[in-house]
């Protein structure tokens, strides 16, 4: 498809003429940062924003979604509940944008996830290039990120004066068509694109020591290595780590009932890997009963399990993570550290 | 990687709808105490559905209100016919919600979900069951299956153990099985009393009575975490592969569908590879026993 | 609503400031459908009428003196369920600071010399006393809280008090850090549950909800220290509602220190 | 034949109180009112603590009026260290105070008093017997709750509270939604007012010293001097002229007198002394509810409530508006000028004058601490009065006797667990004796 262009103070416009039809949510200012929320004027977006504390995933995956009412008095009524809106999410980094397709991935593989689908298919993604590093402790570099070839319907650059507009889905032209008005870039645009795109890689450094391909074989031989012991000492089992990432997708199942205790709703909420309780069960045997465990669980998952079932990384490098832990636990340090003990192994 | 089981989504057949979470609801046949802690429930499937299911596969079992927790299939396949049975241990929230319904009763259901034992290669073999305490539920499935289907199988063995003679499950059935004479039963008690004339001592002390032709036989053993380890260790000591030793494991669930992440075993989600495995397949994951 | 079936319930305050009782009253705002599932059968701050026929008791308030443990254990024998209502009846709260109370004047109060640094008082939660089946935390509870766990309560489930930290709501509730903003804060060993209200409101986490059963206490005392505080600050943070709780970990080091 | 009244214990009330009653021939014998709940050492458990925690362990005095404590201890830290709070902290201070006033003033009179006056023991059958009462009830407590919310995060236990300042700031919603709302409350003001003057409060009367804080601009409610119907002025510094504790020996809680034996505080007390400040709404309610100064019933302190009920939710209106004029700014907490003092405050809140009086040394710690408290000012009044009522009553019932001594109890709004948080150490030996000799 070819470039759009996009002035930006038709951007302004074209969300004004969104919102009567869609939510629209993107970065606003919150709490002497940022947080993805929903706007009702587009002067409250702030579309060079620090990383948010929680990834947009709030709005495909909400920390509480009622799955569906039950009444019992009619014999055990159940009727599923679907809460989404036509959403569009606007000024999602690209690291996010990643951690989306792995959403989509893991909700709609095996026995698809209807409530899970009903968001995501409702939802339309404006992302945009990030074109500095939105937060210090970010590594989407190293993790291959920093920039997306799909998974948005339409995708913005900044350009100075304008926003440059790939085109990534029929339904993100269907929108810009409709709602935008746009015009169709100029060779000046794209040699402008071509050299805003080559100037912003500098700016971002490599963190990891090593290539993220061998991320997965690192870790299946570090199952047992000391530094886990070392993470469980420290780390204080707070879940902020999980909580605020946007590929963790864990959750637990609990039926709420009305004071009547006949009619009620079974909602599913956040859950994380960190907490005690995760995978204890009915007589108090804990499958992952030391923090060392549950830590090394945690980044096997992000480097490898999930990498293993679904092909994508469970970790984008946006940082949040690192940015959250009061101890200072971060995926950076702990990848290297582990790279470094196997290097070390391997030559002695 | 271990493959998952292939969802069976077509409405209609099973009870795993397109709505993932909505449970079918079934009706409560009968209950019958088996011990202080367990009763088997007979639940009538919701008219025109059937569960298709293998033995050794689980549903979500729901208490409207209180909450929804997996429970294994303990009638086999062969004997289904618009009902299900459901060996329950009154251990929490949800169970004890269950032990609370009667006759008449709406129970919420989902599934079933897992991959189950692969029977069909079993056939023409010699079969150990080992189950401990609750592990008969889930494997009265399998071994009714093999019964119903007796001329298919070699050589079937029972050692079923339980703490104490009152926790014993199915005693009426252990006692058709032993009747019927193709069946060699052993049971054991940790610990005996004034009636238990029959052998004590945990299950492996059962291994010492019986004596396997490793090659050809399949064994499959579901109980607690702890008797795994002791377990397998006797049955390796037989010489059965790797692959022909057979096990459930448990783990908290929330979903039944590999997405809720509380069964994961490193990357693999207990709910949809399993809960039954092969020896061969989970002893390289780490945290799997 | 038949007068009949609906369980009775009794509300009963110890050495407290009724700010539990008050919040049940005020949950009646938002569900006044209460009153049609539990009757109400003695509520002193509220009500006239008195019975000694309930099936929950809910406490508030801690134990200070030998009467109330007699009052206590005739409460025990006749309801079947116990709910410690709120810090005081759960961990004793403010009122445990009394053991902090020196000994010069503590001898001068009712033990004499008997007493040591720590003894002084007898002020403890009502778990000390008698059996306590279920515990609603908070200083005060949170009504959302208390009617979930009403709700469990009649259903015949756990009621759903949390038991991870609180920075997990904190988060949700997408606080910037009190750490990040040169503050400090006792969320990462605090049991979760009121949505993390003081962090959203801009002050720091005091665990009136008590700790989490697995706190990573060395950790969280090295993030303290880290943060500037000293050994003597560590353990103000750490008593204002856990004195009782932490009365034999203070003796101790205080012995080592003092 | 002796007659004896053993009310053990008052019921709806806020702690636990007992009234006795020796009667013989006729004529009252002696009459107390007890307090029995167990005492709390609060001043002894302030200190050693950091001044920051003083404002939170105080406002667990009292659950009812812990807005009222929280103020009140801020200003003391305050004045020791020597802080001006910005105008805006006070505006918002001012409102959290009206939200609390109306919180308590809307429990005491509906759900305390107001079951006595239509023939129930509780509020809760008042739900089925007078529903939409308890409704409007229901609905302004919730409206006064959710206006101390907007600026503190709950009315019980404040948290946005600080020395200084404040950690949380409303937004113009929110204040925008709250006027509303008041402005809709006003109908509910209206109706409250109509209640409470179609009730027959007893006919009983007792001239007495009424003691409360005045100042020349407004309705004191933050600021003020401490005043006395009896003529006399005195800087809130100056409290222990007027307050005189002393102890008795069936109480746990420090009783106060002033000039003659007893004096009262709270709402009756600020109705007589500042009655000329009272917003004009206010005071037609009060000559609705034929209230005029000096208004010298007791009972009719239920009365000066309701007036200030309508004070309150007037100046709550005007308050929004100022705020919502001027913009609110996230501003961080006054800064402290020096690092130890003295400091005193007090502040009148819906039981009457509270002072709070901190030393606070060099480390930040506190040294030492005082504080008076409402119910214990009202204690003698309540036992004056009682001596006054029971011989005009003598010859009744038993039963009507003890009610209506529960009503004129009840009447004060008596926080009682208040009362005995606040028994210093000193004379302790006595009082802990004397409760444990009872036991
Ligand atoms: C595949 C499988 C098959 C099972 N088959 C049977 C069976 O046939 N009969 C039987 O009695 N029990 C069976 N269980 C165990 C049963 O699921 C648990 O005892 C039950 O979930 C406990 O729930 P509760 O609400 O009664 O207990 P609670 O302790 O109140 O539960 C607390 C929470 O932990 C979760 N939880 C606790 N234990 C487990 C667990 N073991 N597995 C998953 N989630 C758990 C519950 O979902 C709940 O949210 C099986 C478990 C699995 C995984
Ligand atoms: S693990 Fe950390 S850095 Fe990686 S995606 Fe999650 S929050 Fe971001
Ligand atoms: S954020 Fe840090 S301390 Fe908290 S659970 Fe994660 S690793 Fe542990
Ligand atoms: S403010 Fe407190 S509760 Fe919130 S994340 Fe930080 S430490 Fe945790």
């Amino acid at each position: 498809m070819s470039l759009t262009i996009i002035p930006k103070i038709e951007l302004s416009n074209f969300i004004n003429r969104l919102l009567p039809r869609y939510h629209v949510a993107g970065p606003v200012a919150s709490d002497g940062g940022f947080a993805f929320a929903l706007i009702n004027d587009p002067d409250e977006l702030q579309l060079e924003y620090r990383t948010t504390i929680l990834p947009p995933k709030k709005y495909l995956l909400p920390p509480r979604e009622i799955l569906f009412h039950f009444e019992l008095e009619t014999n055990g009524w159940v009727q599923a509940s679907y809460q989404a809106h036509p959403t569009v999410l606007i000024g999602m980094h690209t690291c996010d944008l990643h951690a989306f397709q792995l959403l989509e991935r893991v909700f709609t593989s095996g026995f698809p996830d209807s409530n899970y689908i009903d968001r995501s298919s409702q939802t339309l993604i404006i992302s945009i290039e990030c074109l500095a590093p939105c937060d210090a402790h970010a590594f989407c570099k190293s993790m291959g990120t920093l920039t997306a070839d799909e998974g948005y319907d339409l995708h913005l650059t900044d350009l100075g004066e304008v926003y440059a507009v790939d085109i990534g889905s029929k339904p993100g032209e269907a929108l810009l068509k409709e709602y935008a008005r746009t015009r169709t870039a100029a060779p000046d645009d794209i040699s402008r694109l071509n050299a805003v795109l080559n100037e912003k890689w500098p700016r971002f450094s490599y963190r990891l020591d090593f290539d993220v391909s061998d991320l997965p074989s690192l870790l299946s031989v570090s199952a047992k290595s000391p530094i886990w012991a070392q993470l469980g000492e420290r780390c204080l089992g707070c879940a902020s780590c999980t909580n605020v990432c946007p590929t963790c997708y864990c959750f637990d199942v609990r039926d709420e009932v009305e004071m009547d205790l006949q009619r009620g709703q079974r909602v599913r909420v956040w859950d994380s890997c960190q907490l005690d309780e995760f995978a204890t069960v009915a007589g108090g045997h804990n499958f992952r009963k030391s923090q060392a465990m549950r830590q090394r669980h945690r980044f096997m998952r992000k480097g490898k399990y999930i990498y293993d079932a679904y092909g994508y990384m469970g970790c984008v490098g946006c940082g949040r993570c690192a940015r959250a832990c009061l101890v200072e636990i971060n995926p950076v340090s702990v990848f290297n550290e582990l790279y470094r003990l196997r290097e070390v192994v391997q030559t002695s | 990687m271990i493959a998952p089981a292939i969802p069976q989504t077509q409405s209609g057949r099973t009870l795993v709808n397109d709505e993932i979470f909505v449970p079918e609801i079934g009706r409560v046949e009968k209950i019958e105490p088996l011990t202080a802690l367990e009763k088997v429930f007979t639940i009538e499937l919701p008219q025109g559905k059937s569960l298709n299911h293998r033995p050794g596969q689980f549903l979500e079992i729901s208490a409207l209100g209180v909450g929804e927790a997996p429970i294994s299939i303990s009638s086999s396949p062969s004997r289904s016919n618009g009902f299900v049975e459901l060996c329950v241990r009154k251990v929490g929230d949800v169970t004890s919600a269950l032990h609370r319904l009667r006759p008449g009763d709406k129970v919420g259901i989902r599934g079933p979900f897992g991959r189950g034992f692969p029977i069909e290669n079993f056939r023409g073999k010699d079969i150990l069951f080992a189950p401990g305490g609750l592990g008969l539920a889930p494997l009265r499935s399998v071994i009714n299956q093999v019964l119903d289907e007796r001329a298919h199988f070699g050589r079937v063995i029972i050692l079923y153990g339980a703490r104490a003679p009152a926790e014993l499950l199915f005693k009426d059935e252990l006692r058709q099985w032993e009747a019927r004479g193709d069946v060699e039963l052993h049971l054991t008690v940790d610990r005996g009393d004034e009636h238990w004339k029959g052998h004590i001592g945990v299950i492996t002390t059962l291994f010492k009575d019986i004596s396997v032709y490793p090659r050809n036989t399949v064994a499959v053993t579901i109980g607690p975490p702890v008797m795994y380890r002791f377990v397998l260790m006797e049955l390796l000591g037989t010489g059965i592969s790797e692959g022909n030793i057979w096990l459930s494991l448990e783990r908290r669930m929330k979903c039944g569908i590999g997405k809720c992440g509380h069964c994961q075993i490193n990357n693999v989600y207990t709910c949809q590879s399993g809960p039954s495995f092969s020896y061969k397949e989970i002893k390289g994951l780490e945290e799997a026993l | 609503m038949s007068q009949s079936n609906r369980p009775k319930v009794a509300f009963f305050d110890f050495t407290c400031c009724e700010g539990c009782q008050l919040t049940v009253l005020d949950s009646l705002q938002d569900h006044p459908d209460l009153l049609g599932a539990v009757e109400i059968v003695q509520f002193r701050e509220a009500m006239s009428e008195r019975s000694d026929d309930y099936l929950i008791a809910f406490i508030e308030g801690s134990c200070s003196r030998p009467a109330d443990e007699e009052r206590l254990k005739h409460i025990r024998a006749r309801a079947s369920i116990v709910v410690a209502l709120g810090a005081c009846a759960h961990l004793g709260g403010v009122n445990a600071l009394k053991y902090f109370i020196p000994l010069d004047d503590a001898r001068s109060y009712v033990y004499g010399d008997k007493a040591g640094w720590y003894d002084t008082g007898d002020v403890r939660p009502v778990g000390a006393v008698i059996p306590v089946d279920v515990f609603i935390p908070g200083c005060p509870i949170d009504r959302g809280e208390f009617i979930a766990c009403v709700k469990a309560l009649l259903l015949g489930k756990k009621p759903p008090v949390p038991d991870y930290p609180l920075c997990v709501e904190c988060k949700l509730q997408e606080n910037a850090c009190l750490y990040t903003r040169g503050n400090i804060c006792m969320g990462p060993v605090t049991r979760a549950g009121c949505g993390a209200i003081c962090p959203t409101y801009g002050q720091s986490c005091e665990s009136c909800r008590g700790f989490v059963s697995n706190p990573n206490d060395s950790s969280m005392r090295e993030l303290l220290a880290k943060h500037g505080l000293s050994m003597d600050e560590v353990n103000m943070q750490y008593t204002l509602y856990n004195t009782y709780s932490m009365r034999d970990e203070l003796k101790r080091r205080q012995s080592i220190h003092g | 034949m002796g007659r004896r009244i053993d009310v053990h214990y008052v019921t709806r009330v806020e702690g636990h109180g007992n009234i006795v009653v020796e009667m013989g021939n006729g004529k009252l014998k002696d009459c107390r009112f007890e307090v029995v709940e167990a005492p709390r050492f609060f001043e002894s458990m302030l200190r050693g603590r950091h001044y920051s925690e003083a404002a939170q362990i105080t406002s667990r005095i009292c659950g009812i009026c812990s807005t009222g404590h929280t103020t009140t201890s801020l200003r003391a830290t305050e004045k020791a260290l020597g802080v001006v709070p910005s105008e805006q902290t006070r505006l918002l201070r001012k409102l959290a105070f009206y939200g609390e006033m109306l919180d308590s003033h809307v429990l005491h009179a509906y759900m305390l008093v107001a079951p006595d006056f239509l023939g129930v023991g509780s509020v809760i059958p008042l739900a089925s017997t007078h529903p939409e009462v308890v409704l409007r009830a229901l609905r302004m407590k919730k409206l006064a709750g959710d206006l101390c919310a907007a600026i503190n995060g709950r009315h019980t236990h404040p948290i946005a509270m600080t020395v200084g300042g404040f950690t949380h700031f409303p937004n113009p919603d929110e204040l925008e939604d709250l006027r509303y709302r008041l402005e809709e409350a006003r109908r509910d003001v209206d109706a409250t007012v109509d209640l409470f003057a179609s009730l027959a409060f007893p006919n009983f009367e007792r001239e007495t010293e009424y003691i409360s804080l005045s100042h020349p601009d407004e309705y004191a409610f933050i600021d003020g001097e401490i005043v006395s119907s009896d003529g006399v002025t005195l800087p809130v510094e100056a409290y222990r002229d007027i307050t005189n504790e002393y102890l008795v020996e069936h109480s746990s809680a420090k009783l106060a007198r002033h000039q003659r034996d007893s004096y009262m505080v709270g709402a009756l007390a600020r109705f007589n002394n500042n009655y000329a400040q009272l917003h004009s709404k206010a005071k037609k309610a009060a000559s609705a509810l034929g209230l005029r100064p000096k208004v010298i019933n007791p009972f009719l302190n239920t009365a000066a409530q309701v007036v200030e009920i309508v004070h309150c939710v007037e100046g709550a209106i005007a308050i929004i508006d100022q705020l919502l004029e001027r913009g609110i700014q996230p501003e961080e907490p006054a800064p402290l000028e020096s690092l130890e003092g003295e400091g005193i405050s007090g502040c009148e809140v819906p039981r009457g004058l509270l002072i709070h009086h901190y030393w606070i040394g060099a480390d930040g710690f506190l040294s030492g601490a005082d504080c008076v408290i409402p119910t214990n000012q009202n204690i003698a009044s309540i036992e004056s009065d009682m001596r006054a009522l029971v011989p005009s009553i003598i010859n009744n019932p038993v039963n009507d006797i003890q009610l209506e001594l529960e009503m004129l109890v009840r009447a004060y709004d008596p926080c009682i667990s208040c009362s005995v948080h606040v028994v210093k150490l000193d004379p302790l030996l006595k009082v802990g004796d004397a409760i444990k000799n009872r036991q």
